[in-house]
């Protein structure tokens, strides 16, 4: 197997990290060209293009096993891999789904039937997966799933409603959640369908959000037939797949963006450090420099989390109580940087998210708005903390 | 009470992000001001006004802000006239303020000494819908003022966070024509303490509203079979919104009376922006998923509360120096 | 009528203040001797000599009707004695319930006979009065109580137990709350009764705290035989005279605490400017002086409580939830300046409270320690924000 | 694993609020170190000791927290090693730590350069049962250490806020005995990492038992027909300090390892700080009126954790200079 660069083959886990460097710092800004240290640089367009070029040079399925095309990467070198883009300043994938959630679950649980059909397409990136999970009533809640799939013949009818779909309106498929029996337990008729985006019967509706850009959608079912093949697993066996699913990212998903959250306090300190305000530099000011000192504080603790899920995660263990406690210090201190941010902007809070002539292009101040659901999303921070305190301290429900 | 009258009068008026058109807004809210009288109450009799006082002034921000007022309320019917009252010779744009035909456009910079050239001026606030441009400098205890009227002004936009408020870039051709004006510490604190009240009133506003439509919101949902805002978590951060808005509640409604102290207002509206930031930011947090949503209006209380707690350097800084006035002079009385 | 001395009669509420100031900076050094300025001014033995020699000067009843012997000052100027009396350092009072609970309650709830019984000998100090109301398994919830009276002939007879019993270890008499009725609700079938501490069977255990004194006690009935005489109001009736008692003191509770908080305050700042420490005079630490911040706001909050309070109450208004609000707010930056205190103290905290070497000796430390009680005593914290969120808010229970 | 081995050889002598003598539990616990080699786990094997390394004393600091060890360890077993390992002269105490016979009671405070007469330390932690004297003082990065035995010296008790330790006032006849050693900047670093450490590890032990007892108490007591620990305010508040302690442990565990920094240790002790102070408050909180009376052993771990907080300047010092030093660094690295 030698698809890809040859850093991929180095034996030891400081060499691969080491040549990966060399290889972004010499092919993000061949691929950038004028879009680098723009806010370009991370519009949905060079994502896409950014996330193509990866593939194409052979960086994707970096974990999966070598006969399905994979390079069968411990989680560390993934993990060191997420690491290395965010420090690079690379941006975000758009397929991250595809390649983070649906292909370790389709090798997991997919017939060899659909492994074939989906694993090449996801490694080449020609096809965008979206993930259809959440409901209007059924947020933190998925034992209240709606959604229902009913078979008829060789396909299954859906019919409902998701929510908070990130990337559906340019998804090719959608791993998705429905019901299809009636099941004891809530738990018990739910299954995993691969449906193809393009279906008589899908409308997506973005959803608008409070930075101005549309990041979700809302997606509707409308009697779609979907073939039966595209049963993924078993008819009800739809939950274990959807938790298994929901693990594969657990390790390696903290790291890159605890990087990039170093990135930004180490920017906050230097702007804070060429800002004078009142006639002091806003870096001397003590409560800029006591925020500043919790956070760096913090974002190092983070690290530490980080490192240990991994370490657990290569020795099978999966995160427990400490994917909350991440989570939430992750997201509850990410806000508070960028509350910090706006502070140290001052009058140039008022400018929009998308003003150019902002500070970093108006970045700051996206991220300032765009923080505010990053304690809602993924499980509201209100979940989190229950689930430490009665999985982890065992208080009575 | 006053405070119905206005919150009556906008509440037909009102912005949504359906409907994000701050700028016919604008003109509606500025014509209901005017009408209303609003713009003339904190203006003296002989100027036209009507002389109310600031616990008027305070009713109406507090309104402005629940109702998301569009327009450039506190900058033209508070620290214009405010400005005034230490400068006679600004008093000729008072009959103008209370009849509602000017309108003062606002920024905080550093103010040039203006010897030649253009000057410019970003970003600035409520610009597009301006008369008159007032920039203030703070520095050392004492103010810095540059009012001006925007004839062969160039006034560029530029995208606004805040909806309420238009924003934009301000260049004059010819500074020369209106040289800042130094106002003394003591006039420094008569007219921050003007507007201390105005924004503190505003935020309280913004504050009360977010509460408002969290409240009905956490009653009505379910989740897990129940309102969630039967859980306990939720009420007591709730609870915590509810003692913070009320605090500074008190400490405005003190603000405005006879014998409140420059420490007053200042005490006041670092209350009020630390509990508009507080039930902003709770209220996002526990509309879940449609809080962040575009369609609702809730992100509107965040960003107006956000654009306002920044003005004149952020809480961090009034509350700084409110401690460390008190420090100081505790030291003194014991020396 | 013309008890006590002569400012009791000004017509302003400002004169009233001004002749009470300049009574206090007579009669205080005065009774006080060479206690003044040591911690024996607020010695147990003090206290009761203070208060004794207040209602010997004729400064009891304040707020009673004439024609019991008292002043009928209004709240407003009783909240100006609790004030001044602070402001003065006056030793907190022994006989508070006495005087604050016990009395009203009496006035407007006891018998002719009960009255001329047990007024007289509040007005004089003669009798030490407690109260009974926590259990065991009853702190937060009234409700819950089970401590039984039960008529037979001309006495209750009175089995239970008691706790967090304020003075019982030196009290005359104990205003107690037992169950007499069955009810259909728990609030139904409860009796006040008015008992002599000295009848047989009543055992105090004096509980001993975090600060190593005993400021609390355990009572326990047992078989205590109580004077059919001694029922305060109707038998089964005594839910609604509970909840007006802890009302009377409600109006002018504060002042005084708020008055002694900004006192301790303002000698925290003192304390700070004259240490240094690792070079740095102590106040000049930002970690400090935002906490000092915090706090000045804070308490200048209360005092606007505190009068909203008072103005309410003498226009019949109830405090509502404000009552909780500052509850909250003051017990809270209570713990907050204390918890500054012990910053300040640095390597001086490890003195115990009664160590009179330590710096006012020993009432930092001592205070620190009480403080942690201030959040839980009088509604612990999390009741008064269920009360704020239910009553105020409206939200669901 | 070391912990549970200390652990359960300290589970059966425990401090009680109802049998509270110290000096008698110090006594036993002292010789208990000296059994298990506790007091020999930081000496090298050339000085009689084990050469066990920091994650032992992490180890065996933890539980002495957890069970409020009374006597002074990390004086003894880490604070004199560590300083001897910087002036060779001290190492010659080294058999002594290591056998248990050496005990080291422990003071910051200024040292006077000791020209002439006797000279008065207060407080001083452990003094009752120490054979020798550690007085640090630390300024500018560096630290200057008096070290002496107590022969000839004058020790007077104080009443202790913390019942696990005992506190004096100890004068010296002749300091000049024992001239004050100054450490330069890598030896302070050094010194203070090791102590950062043991202190750390103790407060994270102290906070975790306080936790447990929580949990243990809402569990089971029932308020309201539940038992307490249902509602959903204190598992939150409880989830917190959860996530403080367990931050905590990660970053202590850090800190011993290979190549773990001075910043690394020092940010260890200032998380574990702040996560048992944290802990211990909540846990008096939520255990109501019985919290705080004296029959319960829960404040003794809040003055445990007071205590210790308030070393080197406390954590706000910590943290201060912790931030400092990330701001310069980043500020640097730009330049």
């Amino acid at each position: 197997m030698t698809r890809g660069p040859g850093f991929l083959r180095e034996t030891g886990d400081e060499a691969f990290r080491a040549g990966l460097r060399d290889w972004l710092a010499a092919a993000l800004p061949v691929a950038a060209g004028d879009r680098l240290g723009t806010a370009d640089l991370h519009g949905l367009a060079f994502r896409r293009e950014w996330e193509d070029h990866l593939c194409r040079s052979g960086l994707s399925g970096l974990g999966w096993p070598e006969a399905l095309g994979g390079h069968a990467l411990s989680l560390t070198r993934q993990a060191i891999f997420h690491e290395e883009c965010a420090r690079a300043g690379t941006p975000l994938p758009v397929n991250m789904i595809g390649h983070g959630i649906v292909a370790p679950t389709l090798i997991d649980y997919g017939s060899a039937d659909q492994k074939q059909r989906y694993l090449p397409r996801i490694l080449s990136n020609s096809e965008i997966w979206c993930q259809g999970y959440s409901e209007p009533g059924a947020g933190s809640d998925l034992a209240a799933l709606a959604t229902r799939a009913e078979r008829r013949d060789d396909v299954y009818v859906l019919n409902g409603q998701k929510i908070w779909t990130s990337f559906a309106d340019i998804a090719d498929r959608c791993l998705l959640l429905a019901r299809t029996g009636g099941g004891e337990s809530p738990r018990a008729g739910i299954s995993v369908l691969l449906v193809d985006m393009r279906l008589p019967g899908i409308t997506v509706r973005p959803i608008r959000q409070i930075t101005g850009e549309a990041d979700y959608n809302e997606v509707f079912f409308d009697d779609v037939e979907v073939p039966a093949d595209c049963l993924l697993g078993e008819e009800n066996g739809g939950w274990r797949i959807a938790m298994a699913a929901a693990n594969y990212e657990r390790s390696t998903y903290f790291v890159p963006r605890i990087v990039r959250m170093q990135a930004e306090l180490d920017a906050l300190v230097l702007l804070a450090a060429g800002t004078f305000r009142h006639g002091q530099r806003l870096i001397d000011d003590p409560a800029v420099r006591s925020t500043v000192t919790d956070l760096s504080l913090n974002v190092q603790a983070l690290r530490l989390y980080a490192d240990r899920i991994l370490e657990m995660a290569e020795q099978g263990v999966p995160p427990g109580v400490d994917g909350s406690s991440v989570k939430l210090l992750w997201s509850e201190n990410h806000q508070r940087l960028l509350d910090l941010a706006m502070d140290i902007l001052g009058p140039d809070v008022v400018l929009g998210p998308q003003e150019r002539s902002a500070p970093a292009e108006g970045r700051w101040n996206r991220d300032y708005l765009w923080t505010r659901a990053e304690t809602i999303l993924a499980g509201t921070s209100e979940i989190h903390r229950n689930i430490i305190a009665e999985r982890g301290l065992g208080l009575p429900r | 009470m006053l405070r119905e009258a206005v919150d009556s009068a906008l509440a037909n008026v009102v912005l949504t992000p359906a409907e994000p058109d701050p700028q016919a807004l604008s003109r509606r809210h500025w014509s209901l001001a005017a009408e209303m009288g609003w713009t003339a109450a904190d203006i003296d009799e002989a100027h036209g006004g009507l002389g109310l006082g600031l616990a008027y002034i305070a009713d109406i921000c507090e309104s402005a802000g629940r109702h998301l007022f569009c327009g450039p309320f506190a900058e033209t019917a508070v620290l214009l006239p405010s400005v005034a009252r230490e400068v006679e010779t600004l008093s000729a744009l008072l009959p103008g303020v209370a009849a509602g035909d000017v309108r003062v456009a606002y920024a905080e910079a550093s103010i040039p000494d203006g010897s030649g050239g253009s000057v410019s001026f970003a970003p600035v606030e409520h610009a597009l819908q301006a008369t008159h441009l007032a920039v203030i400098e703070e520095s050392g205890g004492e103010l810095r003022v540059l009012i001006t009227d925007l004839d062969g002004a160039e006034i560029s936009p530029l995208q606004s966070m805040d909806l309420s408020v238009s924003v934009a870039r301000v260049v004059l051709p010819d500074p020369s024509r209106c040289p800042p004006i130094t106002l003394g510490a003591e006039a420094t604190r008569r007219v921050l303490s003007a507007m201390h009240i105005a924004v503190g009133a505003d935020l309280l506003g913004v504050g009360e509203a977010a509460l408002a439509r969290t409240v009905e919101h956490v009653s009505s949902r379910k989740q897990f079979g129940r309102p969630i805002g039967a859980f306990q978590a939720l009420k007591h951060r709730l609870a915590d919104v509810h003692t913070a808005l009320r605090t500074a509640r008190l400490a405005l409604a003190h603000g405005v009376g006879d014998g409140a102290t420059f420490q007053d207002t200042r005490a006041a509206r670092t209350l009020a922006a630390d509990a508009a930031m507080r039930a902003t930011a709770t209220a996002i947090q526990l509309h879940g998923g449609s809080g962040f949503s575009w369609e609702l209006d809730l992100h509107l209380f965040l960003k107006r509360a956000r654009r306002l707690n920044a003005r004149t350097g952020g809480t961090n800084r009034l509350r700084a120096s409110a401690g460390n006035d008190y420090i100081e002079r505790t030291i003194a009385a014991r020396a």
